[in-house]
């Protein structure tokens, strides 16, 4: 029996069916959920268990045939422990949570992503060239040094293969323009005539930049960002941990992805965000 | 027909409060939960510091039995930080009741203090924690301590003070007595049962903290009785409100019918959207009154015990 | 591999047990249940006298939490009688425990002493009754009466005792410590919660008695915590069986790495055929040994405490 | 939504939409399910409450639109409980229990019933009648004296209409032969060549009596009986207390249809049942 998407339920064990160092403290893992599901989205995320030490948030890079492929970033102990982690070892997920990117057609389609942010983007690229209509895409990806640029051969090969348009940059000039992937961006909206769609997925700092910047451009019809920062407990709505003020959404369930009109809305955007005691830190 | 009630001297649109610990961390979501349609909001436990809680996975839902467990260990920013949050809220006059809880009568004592001069509606005790490390005695289930910290806060303020009730003990009317003796002005109950998930994939108990507290839905008929209990021995003296497994409008109904005054909701308002879930409470509480002819929440409140 | 267990002297061919007042009236249902491939059974609990229990309903399923609540109050036929079928049972070689229950010291000893002639495995002590009538003093929440009990009853007898605990206590490890320090054999853990379920449509509790106790898969992550806690404390001081809830192979398993040498398993095998129900249990259980390359049950005994 | 039977779960509340004295000490009651629900089966049975009073188990006479109808005779205190109820008031159901009877084609249909036993044969002749082969259909019933006569009307119609062939007595001789259906029975079983099947309700020393008589014509191809005389608390299993021995048989699930292999081997048969405490009584 095939679901339609998994059960928000406690941790389904899954086995860890391969892995790879995707970039720098970064690995990309297959997992083999042990049941038929499909219906991921793109934009959508799991909690992660890693048994005894920590669960965490992660994107859902990809899923097919039922393997699923997540890919993280070292950032502290929880990222490290599932580093640690090899092919035949067990961990947990719960899922799949949150609203998806909703890619309208007949548009440009600009994502443009940092760290872990490419992560989700990945899949949502993957849906968008499966699209039956020919769709204009253009990834913009940045990052310190070329060590750092998340998924760049299977980015490069679909630059190639004219699938995408692959704009690459790095802040040290190591591969691809120096300078951060907002210019690329600034410079495409400049050119082009045909409406677009901006969806990013990055540090929080980044987007509301990058909001700014699209609300300039009319032809930018929507942005979809993805709030993938907050710190959250439950995934599922019940803790608020994950709130954003003043309209009380929780990203885990309202979001993560967000689309123009409701980021107008959240004065925390790219402001503030919310510890797990619930103090409020600036960004 | 109206669904106002009357807690004590307080004055509620409707019984329907949001219970503590579910979208009560900051003010927001408070005043979400507010505008979706609640009589009144229970803020998360507030204690003297700011604290994490325990380690994840501390929250997952065990949709078998409609239910979740939780540990979170009483995270919360600390009373002097979420005064912030307290401050918003109030301007937006959301009828709040502010949980406390402490490790000691102290700590009850300095929280209290620093939060008794905003217009809150109640100060919510919260004695018990499922989630707690150990299985050492905790104030909930001791009748002296109930006793010491009610009347020592009863001391300390004017506003009104709720204790709420575990169900974890052998004796539900025991503990209450004493919190009554002590000078509170309304029971609530209950919070969550102890309770733990184990993987039997990697032999670990899931919870970070290993020991969690079970709410929704298996949790109503244990909260139905304790009502009943509660009401059965005080009847009118004090009132009681209601908690544990609230999905639906008839689940209200069910506890006012056993004894209750109003009702706290958590977990059902967690999992889904407070705007819907609070409509269709209202639907079917109103839809309730107009074919039992009832019109007024009192009315309704102990109709199990005739 | 092998799926007999030991507890203290006895030794099953598994772990699963036919929880007590489950298909346990007759010598015929509990026959029917060992010969479906379970480890051994408990009776219904027996009593001095012929008792008719509660007025019905006493007993229904709460689909929606998987569970049932049920205040069967004990109606038995009284041990005299009782001992005509359990002289059946025991003819076909039967592993039996027989569950008692008293109202006082005299009661238990009258009915312990009318059978510890019998060839039966252990006497299980039902201390406890979650549809008890009033929310009085029992004997299963009263650390001191369970020492007394068992201490006593120990002089009596040499068949092994097993003491029964109450899930609705606040420290199940004080009660249990005070059965294990009047000298049972065994912990079981745990019996049911107390609960109560109310009809809004006539504003009637349901249940005959009112009060009921509630069973089934809503008190599984009740009963794993109280093994968990009770290994915690007792480690292998004393064997522990772990009751509530159990559905499923997985679940067995759950109560094993808690901490559990046995299990035993009421609602579910009565609410199906015990006969399918057992071979699912077996199947999943050997499954999981194989693939976790266990080959005795006591290896998985505790299991989620390392 | 149509449910294909009712959820055995707690009590469902139904009003009382029709009420009539069916025959002496007996009313018939129609109840409204407040859910749209299909597949009662004849020979099946509901568990029903009178909020304050009782709960026990009654057969299902009929149910058709949402309108289940039963027939209940007064015995004692929870029986008579019922009998007070009126059009309006709300009783709850639980079920529907049991395993239902199982007529095969192409025999004769010997349905043989005594007091509340002719309820669930009335939905079991609604059942064979409705069938696409016509069916040889025999009711034989018999009751202390005239008044005591369930569905008399409605058997005599069906039997004027030639849907079924009604041998009715009395012992008093008040309506049709004096003495006992079971005389007409054995008569219609020395003459007919067909192949038959009994089905039987009622006491169940009559029912033994029935079985062991039918036991002597090879052509009684199989026979049907209803155990539904026993105490019984929760109609699904758990309890016990409707067991049989020595197969440990629980009436409510295992039957309370029961067929003669079945039945030779229940030693309790028209022999002893249990009571509430779990002694056994002789009848
Ligand atoms: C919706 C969402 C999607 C995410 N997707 C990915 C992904 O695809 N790949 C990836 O590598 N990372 C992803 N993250 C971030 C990831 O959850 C954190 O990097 C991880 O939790 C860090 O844990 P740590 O113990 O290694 O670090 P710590 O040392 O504990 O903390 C480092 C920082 O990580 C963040 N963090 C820690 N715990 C949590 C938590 N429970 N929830 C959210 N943030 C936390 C905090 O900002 C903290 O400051 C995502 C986060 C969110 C909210
Ligand atoms: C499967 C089944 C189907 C039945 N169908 C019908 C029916 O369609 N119509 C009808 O009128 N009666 C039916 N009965 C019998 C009916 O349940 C009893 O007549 C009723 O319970 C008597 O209750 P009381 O309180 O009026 O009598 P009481 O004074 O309590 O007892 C009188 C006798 O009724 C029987 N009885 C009492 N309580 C129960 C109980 N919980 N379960 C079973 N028997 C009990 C006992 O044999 C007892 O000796 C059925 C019984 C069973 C088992
Ligand atoms: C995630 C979560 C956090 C909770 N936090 C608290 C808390 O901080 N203080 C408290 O008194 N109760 C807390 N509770 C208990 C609830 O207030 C409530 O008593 C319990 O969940 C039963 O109600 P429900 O079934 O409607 O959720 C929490 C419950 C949940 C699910
Ligand atoms: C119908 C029923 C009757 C019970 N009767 C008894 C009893 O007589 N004595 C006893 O110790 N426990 C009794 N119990 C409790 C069970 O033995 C068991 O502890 C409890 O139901 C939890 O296990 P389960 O969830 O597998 O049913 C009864 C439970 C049910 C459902
Ligand atoms: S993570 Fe708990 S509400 Fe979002
Ligand atoms: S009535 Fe309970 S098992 Fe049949």
């Amino acid at each position: 029996m095939t679901k339609q998407t998994l059960a928000n339920d406690k941790p389904l064990m899954c086995k860890i069916v391969d892995k790879w160092e995707e970039c720098f403290e970064t690995f990309s893992f297959k997992l083999q959920l042990p049941v038929k599901v499909q219906g991921a989205k793109p934009g959508q995320f799991i909690m992660l268990w890693i048994p005894g030490e920590d669960e965490y948030p992660v994107g859902i890079a990809g899923l097919e045939n039922n393997i699923l492929e997540v890919g993280i970033a070292r950032m502290g102990e929880g990222t490290e422990a599932m580093h640690r982690k090899e092919v035949g070892d067990f961990v947990g997920i719960r899922g799949f949570y949150g609203k998806p990117f909703t890619p309208p057609e007949d548009v440009n389609h600009l994502l443009i992503g940092g760290g872990f942010g490419v992560v989700p983007l990945k899949m949502l690229i993957e849906t968008l060239m499966k699209s039956e209509k020919k769709q204009d895409i253009h990834v913009f990806e940045g990052a310190r040094t070329k060590n750092r640029l998340m998924y760049l051969k299977w980015l490069q090969e679909l630059h190639d293969q004219g699938e995408i348009t692959f704009h690459v940059c790095t802040d040290d000039g190591s591969f691809g323009y120096q300078g951060f992937p907002t210019v690329a961006l600034e410079e495409f909206l400049q050119k082009t005539k045909t409406p677009s769609v901006i969806y990013a997925a990055g540090p929080e700092r980044m987007m509301k930049f990058i909001f700014d910047l699209g609300k300039k451009y009319p032809k930018v019809i929507d942005m979809q960002m993805s709030l993938a920062g907050r710190y959250m407990r439950c995934g599922f709505g019940a803790c608020a941990n994950c709130a954003v003020d003043p309209t009380g959404w929780r990203i885990c369930v309202d979001g993560p992805i967000f689309n123009t009109e409701k980021l107008e809305k959240i004065s925390d955007f790219g402001v503030y965000e919310r510890l797990d005691t619930g103090e409020k830190k600036k960004l | 027909m109206s669904l106002a009630t009357k807690i004590g001297s307080l004055t509620l649109r409707n019984p329907m409060i949001l219970a503590s610990g579910v979208l009560g961390t900051s003010y927001s979501t408070l005043k979400r939960a507010y505008e979706a349609g609640l009589g009144a909001v229970v803020t998360k436990s507030i204690g003297i510091n700011p604290s994490s809680g325990n380690t994840n996975p501390s929250i997952f839902a065990l949709n078998e039995i409609r239910s979740v467990i939780s540990s979170i260990g009483l995270a919360n920013p600390g009373f002097q930080v979420f005064r912030e949050d307290l401050e918003k809220l109030l301007e937006s006059s959301v009828p709040t009741i502010v949980s406390i809880f402490g490790e000691s009568m102290e700590e009850f004592k300095e929280v209290l203090n620093g939060l008794t001069d905003l217009p809150i509606q109640a100060f919510e005790l919260n004695f018990s924690c499922s989630s707690s490390k150990k299985d050492r005695a905790q104030i909930s289930t001791d009748p002296d301590l109930v006793f010491e910290i009610v009347k020592e806060l009863r001391t300390n303020t004017t506003v009104p003070l709720w204790v709420k009730l575990t169900p974890n003990v052998s004796n539900i009317v025991e503990i209450a007595s004493s919190a009554v003796r002590g000078g509170c002005d309304a029971l609530v109950a209950v919070d969550t049962l102890k309770a733990m998930v184990i993987d039997i994939q990697t032999k670990q108990p899931i919870l970070g903290n290993k020991r969690g507290g079970l709410s929704g839905a298996a949790l109503k008929p244990v909260g139905i009785r304790s009502v009943y209990d509660l009401y059965e021995h005080f009847d009118e003296e004090i009132p009681i409100i209601g908690v544990g497994g609230i999905y639906r409008g008839e689940d209200i109904i069910e506890y006012l019918l056993a004894g209750a005054t109003a009702v706290e909701i958590g977990t059902s308002l967690g999992v889904a959207y407070p705007e819907n879930m609070v409509r269709f409470f209202q639907m079917k509480v109103k839809k309730y009154m107009e074919e039992h002819k009832f019109s007024s929440i009192s009315e309704i409140t102990g109709g199990a015990h005739k």
